[in-house]
Protein backbone atom coordinates (compact mmCIF):
# COMPACT_ATOMS: atom_id res chain seq x y z
CA UNK A 1 0.00 0.00 0.00
CA UNK A 2 1.60 3.34 -0.79
CA UNK A 3 -0.33 6.51 -0.09
CA UNK A 4 -0.75 8.94 -3.03
CA UNK A 5 -0.76 12.63 -2.89
CA UNK A 6 -2.26 15.06 -5.15
CA UNK A 7 -1.71 18.67 -5.16
CA UNK A 8 -2.76 21.89 -6.83
CA UNK A 9 -4.80 21.59 -10.13
CA UNK A 10 -3.83 18.03 -10.62
CA UNK A 11 -5.48 17.13 -7.04
CA UNK A 12 -9.00 19.60 -8.16
CA UNK A 13 -9.08 17.26 -11.77
CA UNK A 14 -8.46 14.38 -9.86
CA UNK A 15 -10.89 15.14 -7.30
CA UNK A 16 -9.14 14.06 -4.19
CA UNK A 17 -5.96 15.26 -1.88
CA UNK A 18 -5.08 11.65 -1.40
CA UNK A 19 -5.68 7.91 -1.45
CA UNK A 20 -4.03 4.60 -0.65
CA UNK A 21 -3.16 2.64 -3.38
CA UNK A 22 -2.31 -1.17 -3.55
CA UNK A 23 0.01 -1.65 -6.65
CA UNK A 24 2.62 -3.67 -7.62
CA UNK A 25 4.61 -0.84 -9.85
CA UNK A 26 8.03 -0.94 -10.10
CA UNK A 27 8.56 3.02 -10.70
CA UNK A 28 6.61 6.07 -10.20
CA UNK A 29 6.14 5.55 -14.12
CA UNK A 30 4.72 2.43 -14.04
CA UNK A 31 2.16 3.64 -11.17
CA UNK A 32 1.11 6.63 -13.25
CA UNK A 33 0.24 3.81 -16.24
CA UNK A 34 -2.13 1.98 -13.44
CA UNK A 35 -3.90 5.12 -12.01
CA UNK A 36 -4.41 6.51 -15.79
CA UNK A 37 -5.72 2.72 -16.91
CA UNK A 38 -7.90 2.77 -14.38
CA UNK A 39 -10.18 5.84 -14.51
CA UNK A 40 -10.00 8.50 -17.15
CA UNK A 41 -9.77 11.52 -14.78
CA UNK A 42 -5.95 10.07 -14.28
CA UNK A 43 -5.70 9.68 -18.08
CA UNK A 44 -6.77 13.28 -18.31
CA UNK A 45 -4.90 14.70 -15.26
CA UNK A 46 -1.50 13.28 -16.16
CA UNK A 47 -1.50 13.67 -20.00
CA UNK A 48 1.27 15.36 -20.47
CA UNK A 49 4.05 14.03 -17.58
CA UNK A 50 6.28 17.20 -18.24
CA UNK A 51 3.82 19.82 -16.66
CA UNK A 52 3.76 17.46 -13.80
CA UNK A 53 6.61 16.97 -10.79
CA UNK A 54 6.85 14.24 -8.51
CA UNK A 55 8.09 13.85 -4.54
CA UNK A 56 9.14 10.08 -2.93
CA UNK A 57 8.80 10.43 0.89
CA UNK A 58 8.72 14.33 0.42
CA UNK A 59 11.76 14.07 -1.74
CA UNK A 60 12.05 15.38 -5.13
CA UNK A 61 12.31 12.04 -7.74
CA UNK A 62 11.89 11.67 -11.78
CA UNK A 63 9.16 9.37 -12.89
CA UNK A 64 11.91 6.45 -13.70
CA UNK A 65 12.58 6.58 -10.29
CA UNK A 66 12.17 3.12 -8.16
CA UNK A 67 9.07 2.72 -6.06
CA UNK A 68 10.77 -0.15 -3.46
CA UNK A 69 10.33 1.09 -0.17
CA UNK A 70 8.62 4.35 -0.84
CA UNK A 71 5.23 4.75 1.80
CA UNK A 72 4.18 8.24 0.25
CA UNK A 73 4.38 9.25 -3.47
CA UNK A 74 3.09 13.33 -4.42
CA UNK A 75 2.78 14.54 -7.84
CA UNK A 76 2.05 18.17 -8.73
CA UNK A 77 2.63 20.93 -10.96
CA UNK A 78 5.83 22.85 -10.86
CA UNK A 79 5.87 24.90 -7.60
CA UNK A 80 5.73 28.65 -7.26
CA UNK A 81 6.61 29.61 -4.10
CA UNK A 82 8.11 33.18 -3.31
CA UNK B 1 18.46 29.57 11.33
CA UNK B 2 14.84 29.36 11.93
CA UNK B 3 12.35 28.36 9.26
CA UNK B 4 8.36 28.77 9.81
CA UNK B 5 5.38 27.74 7.69
CA UNK B 6 2.40 28.95 8.94
CA UNK B 7 -0.75 30.32 7.46
CA UNK B 8 -1.44 33.51 9.89
CA UNK B 9 -0.33 36.90 8.90
CA UNK B 10 2.84 37.97 10.18
CA UNK B 11 4.33 41.39 10.60
CA UNK B 12 7.36 41.85 8.76
CA UNK B 13 8.43 44.84 10.51
CA UNK B 14 8.54 42.50 13.62
CA UNK B 15 10.30 39.96 12.28
CA UNK B 16 12.85 41.96 10.34
CA UNK B 17 13.66 44.08 13.77
CA UNK B 18 14.14 40.76 15.95
CA UNK B 19 16.34 39.64 13.22
CA UNK B 20 19.94 39.60 14.45
CA UNK B 21 18.74 42.05 17.54
CA UNK B 22 21.83 42.65 20.12
CA UNK B 23 24.59 40.91 17.87
CA UNK B 24 27.72 42.33 17.18
CA UNK B 25 29.62 40.16 15.14
CA UNK B 26 27.08 41.21 11.64
CA UNK B 27 28.09 44.05 9.67
CA UNK B 28 25.16 42.94 7.14
CA UNK B 29 21.18 42.03 6.66
CA UNK B 30 19.59 41.61 3.72
CA UNK B 31 15.49 41.23 3.99
CA UNK B 32 13.77 40.19 1.31
CA UNK B 33 9.89 40.35 1.68
CA UNK B 34 7.33 39.11 -1.08
CA UNK B 35 4.09 40.37 -1.18
CA UNK B 36 0.68 39.84 -2.70
CA UNK B 37 0.70 42.20 -5.79
CA UNK B 38 -2.50 43.53 -7.97
CA UNK B 39 -0.99 45.14 -10.86
CA UNK B 40 -4.58 45.90 -12.87
CA UNK B 41 -6.86 46.00 -9.31
CA UNK B 42 -8.84 42.40 -10.43
CA UNK B 43 -7.14 40.32 -7.85
CA UNK B 44 -9.80 39.63 -4.79
CA UNK B 45 -7.40 36.99 -2.73
CA UNK B 46 -4.30 34.42 -3.63
CA UNK B 47 -4.62 30.83 -1.85
CA UNK B 48 -1.45 29.50 -1.22
CA UNK B 49 -1.80 25.27 -0.97
CA UNK B 50 1.59 23.37 0.26
CA UNK B 51 2.97 19.98 0.80
CA UNK B 52 2.86 19.60 4.77
CA UNK B 53 5.90 17.94 6.01
CA UNK B 54 7.96 18.16 2.46
CA UNK B 55 7.58 21.79 2.63
CA UNK B 56 9.29 22.15 6.26
CA UNK B 57 12.22 19.63 4.95
CA UNK B 58 12.56 21.74 1.28
CA UNK B 59 13.01 24.95 3.30
CA UNK B 60 15.42 22.93 5.95
CA UNK B 61 17.40 21.22 2.59
CA UNK B 62 17.76 24.51 0.91
CA UNK B 63 18.64 26.87 4.25
CA UNK B 64 21.26 24.11 4.77
CA UNK B 65 22.90 24.76 1.31
CA UNK B 66 22.77 28.71 2.06
CA UNK B 67 24.69 27.94 5.16
CA UNK B 68 27.06 25.77 3.68
CA UNK B 69 28.06 27.94 1.15
CA UNK B 70 28.09 31.55 2.25
CA UNK B 71 29.29 32.94 5.49
CA UNK B 72 26.18 33.13 7.78
CA UNK B 73 25.58 34.21 11.34
CA UNK B 74 21.79 33.79 10.81
CA UNK B 75 18.96 33.44 8.29
CA UNK B 76 15.54 33.32 8.41
CA UNK B 77 12.19 31.78 6.35
CA UNK B 78 8.77 32.72 7.21
CA UNK B 79 6.49 31.57 4.38
CA UNK B 80 2.83 31.67 4.59
CA UNK B 81 0.23 29.31 3.30
CA UNK B 82 -3.99 29.69 3.04
CA UNK B 83 -6.22 32.77 1.83
CA UNK B 84 -3.99 36.40 1.43
CA UNK B 85 -5.36 39.62 0.09
CA UNK B 86 -3.55 41.90 -1.88
CA UNK B 87 -1.09 44.22 -0.19
CA UNK B 88 -0.45 41.34 2.65
CA UNK B 89 3.36 39.69 2.80
CA UNK B 90 3.43 36.53 1.70
CA UNK B 91 6.48 35.41 2.97
CA UNK B 92 10.11 36.93 3.68
CA UNK B 93 13.94 35.73 3.54
CA UNK B 94 16.53 37.10 6.17
CA UNK B 95 20.30 36.62 6.22
CA UNK B 96 22.87 37.94 8.26
CA UNK B 97 26.56 38.01 7.93
CA UNK B 98 29.81 39.75 8.76
CA UNK B 99 30.55 41.07 4.99
CA UNK B 100 27.47 42.24 2.61
CA UNK B 101 28.42 39.62 -0.17
CA UNK B 102 27.73 36.94 1.66
CA UNK B 103 23.81 38.31 2.77
CA UNK B 104 22.85 39.15 -0.41
CA UNK B 105 24.02 36.25 -2.04
CA UNK B 106 22.63 33.84 0.49
CA UNK B 107 19.16 35.95 0.53
CA UNK B 108 19.11 35.58 -3.52
CA UNK B 109 19.86 31.92 -3.30
CA UNK B 110 17.16 31.08 -0.85
CA UNK B 111 14.68 32.80 -2.79
CA UNK B 112 15.31 31.43 -6.08
CA UNK B 113 15.10 27.70 -4.42
CA UNK B 114 12.31 28.70 -2.42
CA UNK B 115 10.59 29.44 -5.50
CA UNK B 116 11.07 26.05 -7.82
CA UNK B 117 12.00 23.78 -5.38
CA UNK B 118 9.78 24.28 -2.18
CA UNK B 119 6.61 22.72 -2.27
CA UNK B 120 3.48 25.85 -2.85
CA UNK B 121 1.27 26.50 -5.43
CA UNK B 122 -0.82 29.95 -6.02
CA UNK B 123 -3.93 30.58 -7.01
CA UNK B 124 -5.21 33.99 -7.97
CA UNK B 125 -8.84 34.97 -7.35
CA UNK B 126 -10.53 37.37 -8.90
CA UNK B 127 -14.26 38.10 -10.26
CA UNK B 128 -13.17 36.27 -13.59
CA UNK B 129 -12.72 33.30 -12.03
CA UNK B 130 -9.87 31.31 -10.14
CA UNK B 131 -6.67 30.73 -11.74
CA UNK B 132 -3.96 28.54 -10.75
CA UNK B 133 -0.32 30.22 -11.77
CA UNK B 134 2.16 29.38 -13.61
CA UNK B 135 5.69 28.31 -12.94
CA UNK B 136 7.72 30.64 -14.69
CA UNK B 137 10.85 29.49 -17.05
CA UNK B 138 12.81 32.54 -15.67
CA UNK B 139 12.46 31.30 -12.43
CA UNK B 140 14.09 27.55 -13.35
CA UNK B 141 16.67 29.09 -14.96
CA UNK B 142 17.83 31.40 -12.41
CA UNK B 143 18.71 28.25 -10.74
CA UNK B 144 21.51 27.21 -13.41
CA UNK B 145 23.50 30.30 -12.40
CA UNK B 146 24.35 28.68 -8.60
CA UNK C 1 12.88 58.30 -3.68
CA UNK C 2 13.65 59.08 -0.71
CA UNK C 3 17.27 60.03 0.23
CA UNK C 4 18.20 61.37 3.61
CA UNK C 5 22.33 61.91 5.08
CA UNK C 6 21.74 62.17 9.13
CA UNK C 7 23.94 61.69 11.64
CA UNK C 8 20.94 61.23 14.33
CA UNK C 9 20.07 57.26 15.06
CA UNK C 10 17.03 55.87 12.84
CA UNK C 11 15.21 52.85 13.57
CA UNK C 12 15.62 50.38 10.43
CA UNK C 13 12.42 48.47 11.77
CA UNK C 14 10.30 51.72 11.66
CA UNK C 15 11.88 52.21 8.35
CA UNK C 16 11.37 49.31 6.97
CA UNK C 17 7.64 49.20 8.00
CA UNK C 18 7.11 52.63 6.69
CA UNK C 19 8.95 51.44 2.93
CA UNK C 20 6.43 50.35 0.36
CA UNK C 21 3.40 49.98 3.03
CA UNK C 22 -0.23 50.22 1.43
CA UNK C 23 0.61 49.80 -2.19
CA UNK C 24 -0.65 47.21 -4.10
CA UNK C 25 1.65 47.46 -6.98
CA UNK C 26 4.56 46.28 -5.05
CA UNK C 27 5.48 42.39 -5.41
CA UNK C 28 8.82 42.57 -3.71
CA UNK C 29 11.09 44.78 -1.15
CA UNK C 30 14.76 44.13 -0.34
CA UNK C 31 16.18 45.79 2.04
CA UNK C 32 20.16 45.82 2.95
CA UNK C 33 21.38 47.40 6.59
CA UNK C 34 25.28 48.02 7.76
CA UNK C 35 25.87 47.62 11.27
CA UNK C 36 28.62 48.61 12.86
CA UNK C 37 30.26 45.11 13.86
CA UNK C 38 32.92 44.31 16.08
CA UNK C 39 34.15 40.87 15.55
CA UNK C 40 37.03 41.47 18.28
CA UNK C 41 35.36 42.71 20.61
CA UNK C 42 38.09 45.31 20.53
CA UNK C 43 35.89 48.11 19.08
CA UNK C 44 34.77 51.34 20.59
CA UNK C 45 33.42 53.15 18.22
CA UNK C 46 33.25 53.95 14.55
CA UNK C 47 33.05 57.54 13.26
CA UNK C 48 32.39 58.21 9.79
CA UNK C 49 33.10 61.62 8.11
CA UNK C 50 31.62 63.05 4.95
CA UNK C 51 31.52 65.55 2.31
CA UNK C 52 28.22 67.18 2.70
CA UNK C 53 26.83 68.58 -0.32
CA UNK C 54 28.84 66.27 -2.51
CA UNK C 55 27.49 63.20 -0.41
CA UNK C 56 23.87 63.51 -1.64
CA UNK C 57 24.51 64.68 -5.22
CA UNK C 58 26.23 61.38 -5.23
CA UNK C 59 23.60 59.19 -3.81
CA UNK C 60 20.99 60.86 -6.09
CA UNK C 61 23.01 60.02 -9.00
CA UNK C 62 23.39 56.23 -8.22
CA UNK C 63 19.83 55.76 -6.88
CA UNK C 64 18.79 57.92 -10.71
CA UNK C 65 21.14 55.05 -12.26
CA UNK C 66 19.64 52.60 -10.53
CA UNK C 67 15.86 53.93 -11.07
CA UNK C 68 17.17 54.06 -15.10
CA UNK C 69 18.30 50.37 -15.05
CA UNK C 70 15.49 48.43 -13.06
CA UNK C 71 11.88 48.87 -12.67
CA UNK C 72 11.62 49.61 -9.35
CA UNK C 73 8.24 51.26 -7.66
CA UNK C 74 10.09 53.15 -4.92
CA UNK C 75 13.54 52.82 -3.31
CA UNK C 76 15.24 54.51 -0.26
CA UNK C 77 18.88 55.29 1.35
CA UNK C 78 19.20 56.41 4.77
CA UNK C 79 23.17 56.89 5.91
CA UNK C 80 24.41 58.00 9.64
CA UNK C 81 27.31 60.13 9.58
CA UNK C 82 28.98 60.93 13.30
CA UNK C 83 30.01 58.74 16.16
CA UNK C 84 28.53 55.17 15.89
CA UNK C 85 28.92 52.35 18.66
CA UNK C 86 29.08 48.43 17.72
CA UNK C 87 26.05 47.14 16.87
CA UNK C 88 24.56 50.38 15.58
CA UNK C 89 22.49 50.59 12.39
CA UNK C 90 25.00 52.39 10.08
CA UNK C 91 22.69 52.89 6.67
CA UNK C 92 19.88 51.68 4.64
CA UNK C 93 19.06 50.40 1.52
CA UNK C 94 15.54 49.45 0.48
CA UNK C 95 13.70 48.77 -2.87
CA UNK C 96 10.60 47.74 -3.85
CA UNK C 97 9.30 46.50 -7.18
CA UNK C 98 7.16 44.36 -9.04
CA UNK C 99 9.54 41.51 -9.40
CA UNK C 100 12.04 40.18 -7.18
CA UNK C 101 14.74 39.85 -9.79
CA UNK C 102 14.70 43.96 -10.05
CA UNK C 103 14.21 44.51 -5.99
CA UNK C 104 17.49 42.58 -5.42
CA UNK C 105 19.63 43.59 -8.64
CA UNK C 106 18.96 47.40 -7.57
CA UNK C 107 19.63 47.19 -3.86
CA UNK C 108 23.12 45.32 -5.06
CA UNK C 109 24.03 48.57 -7.21
CA UNK C 110 22.92 51.30 -4.53
CA UNK C 111 25.11 48.81 -2.12
CA UNK C 112 28.19 48.31 -4.39
CA UNK C 113 28.25 52.24 -5.75
CA UNK C 114 27.54 53.46 -2.39
CA UNK C 115 30.88 51.47 -0.72
CA UNK C 116 33.14 52.78 -3.25
CA UNK C 117 31.78 56.59 -4.74
CA UNK C 118 29.60 58.22 -1.91
CA UNK C 119 31.97 60.40 -0.35
CA UNK C 120 31.99 58.71 3.51
CA UNK C 121 35.12 57.35 4.95
CA UNK C 122 35.21 55.40 8.54
CA UNK C 123 37.73 55.48 11.48
CA UNK C 124 37.58 52.83 13.77
CA UNK C 125 38.22 53.77 17.17
CA UNK C 126 39.40 51.20 19.73
CA UNK C 127 41.80 51.10 22.65
CA UNK C 128 44.70 50.69 20.53
CA UNK C 129 44.25 54.13 18.83
CA UNK C 130 42.04 55.30 16.05
CA UNK C 131 42.29 54.20 12.55
CA UNK C 132 41.27 54.93 8.97
CA UNK C 133 39.72 51.70 7.41
CA UNK C 134 40.97 51.58 4.07
CA UNK C 135 39.04 50.77 0.86
CA UNK C 136 38.78 47.08 -0.24
CA UNK C 137 40.17 45.96 -3.90
CA UNK C 138 36.73 43.45 -4.04
CA UNK C 139 34.69 46.63 -3.71
CA UNK C 140 35.68 48.62 -6.19
CA UNK C 141 36.04 45.45 -8.34
CA UNK C 142 32.42 45.33 -7.55
CA UNK C 143 31.51 47.91 -9.51
CA UNK C 144 32.72 45.72 -12.73
CA UNK C 145 29.67 43.79 -12.72
CA UNK C 146 27.02 46.41 -13.66
CA UNK D 1 40.41 81.85 -5.80
CA UNK D 2 39.68 78.21 -5.49
CA UNK D 3 37.94 76.64 -2.35
CA UNK D 4 39.96 73.27 -1.69
CA UNK D 5 38.86 70.88 1.08
CA UNK D 6 40.45 67.66 2.38
CA UNK D 7 39.04 64.76 4.26
CA UNK D 8 39.85 61.85 6.40
CA UNK D 9 43.27 61.30 6.79
CA UNK D 10 43.86 63.77 4.19
CA UNK D 11 42.36 66.32 6.36
CA UNK D 12 44.67 65.37 9.29
CA UNK D 13 47.81 65.54 7.75
CA UNK D 14 47.54 68.59 6.03
CA UNK D 15 46.16 70.10 9.35
CA UNK D 16 42.72 71.87 7.74
CA UNK D 17 39.77 70.94 6.38
CA UNK D 18 39.47 73.79 3.77
CA UNK D 19 41.23 76.57 2.48
CA UNK D 20 41.05 79.83 -0.48
CA UNK D 21 43.67 79.01 -2.65
CA UNK D 22 44.53 81.39 -4.83
CA UNK D 23 46.09 79.94 -7.91
CA UNK D 24 46.80 79.94 -11.67
CA UNK D 25 47.02 76.02 -12.06
CA UNK D 26 45.49 74.65 -15.18
CA UNK D 27 44.42 71.11 -13.89
CA UNK D 28 44.42 69.35 -10.69
CA UNK D 29 47.82 68.06 -10.95
CA UNK D 30 49.20 71.36 -11.20
CA UNK D 31 47.42 72.59 -8.13
CA UNK D 32 48.86 69.94 -6.36
CA UNK D 33 52.28 70.54 -7.46
CA UNK D 34 51.90 74.12 -6.43
CA UNK D 35 50.41 73.12 -2.64
CA UNK D 36 53.31 70.22 -2.35
CA UNK D 37 55.96 73.56 -3.48
CA UNK D 38 54.31 75.39 -0.40
CA UNK D 39 55.15 73.02 2.25
CA UNK D 40 56.60 69.59 3.31
CA UNK D 41 52.98 68.92 4.83
CA UNK D 42 51.29 68.61 1.41
CA UNK D 43 54.86 67.02 -0.14
CA UNK D 44 54.23 63.99 2.52
CA UNK D 45 50.10 64.23 1.97
CA UNK D 46 50.18 63.85 -1.50
CA UNK D 47 53.50 61.37 -2.39
CA UNK D 48 51.03 58.66 -3.50
CA UNK D 49 48.24 60.29 -6.14
CA UNK D 50 47.22 56.94 -6.90
CA UNK D 51 46.12 56.48 -3.16
CA UNK D 52 44.13 59.70 -3.71
CA UNK D 53 40.85 60.66 -5.17
CA UNK D 54 39.86 63.95 -6.41
CA UNK D 55 36.32 65.77 -6.64
CA UNK D 56 35.80 69.17 -8.93
CA UNK D 57 32.55 70.89 -7.18
CA UNK D 58 31.63 67.88 -6.02
CA UNK D 59 31.84 65.30 -8.88
CA UNK D 60 34.82 62.56 -9.19
CA UNK D 61 37.01 64.00 -12.01
CA UNK D 62 40.68 62.82 -12.87
CA UNK D 63 44.04 64.65 -11.84
CA UNK D 64 44.92 65.94 -15.36
CA UNK D 65 41.38 67.57 -14.91
CA UNK D 66 41.25 71.37 -16.39
CA UNK D 67 40.28 73.59 -13.34
CA UNK D 68 38.92 76.43 -16.00
CA UNK D 69 35.82 77.24 -13.77
CA UNK D 70 36.17 75.39 -10.82
CA UNK D 71 35.22 76.71 -7.71
CA UNK D 72 35.60 73.55 -4.85
CA UNK D 73 38.43 70.91 -5.43
CA UNK D 74 38.28 68.00 -2.93
CA UNK D 75 40.97 65.82 -2.17
CA UNK D 76 40.41 62.56 -0.52
CA UNK D 77 41.46 59.11 0.54
CA UNK D 78 38.91 56.01 -1.55
CA UNK D 79 35.19 56.28 -0.30
CA UNK D 80 34.65 54.03 2.00
CA UNK D 81 31.09 54.23 2.67
CA UNK D 82 28.26 51.40 3.34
Amino acid sequence: MINVLYFAWLRERIGVASEQVETQAKTVADLVAELCARDERYAVAFEDLGALRVALDQDLAEFDAPLAGVREVAFFPPMTGG
Amino acid sequence: MVIRVESAPFDFTTEAGAFGAGRHDIGAIVTFCGIVRDLTGDLQAMQIEHYPGMTERALMKIEAEATARWQLADSLIIHRFGLMRPGETIMMVATAAAHRADAFAAAEFLMDYLKSRAPFWKKEQSRGGETWVAAKAEDEAALTRW
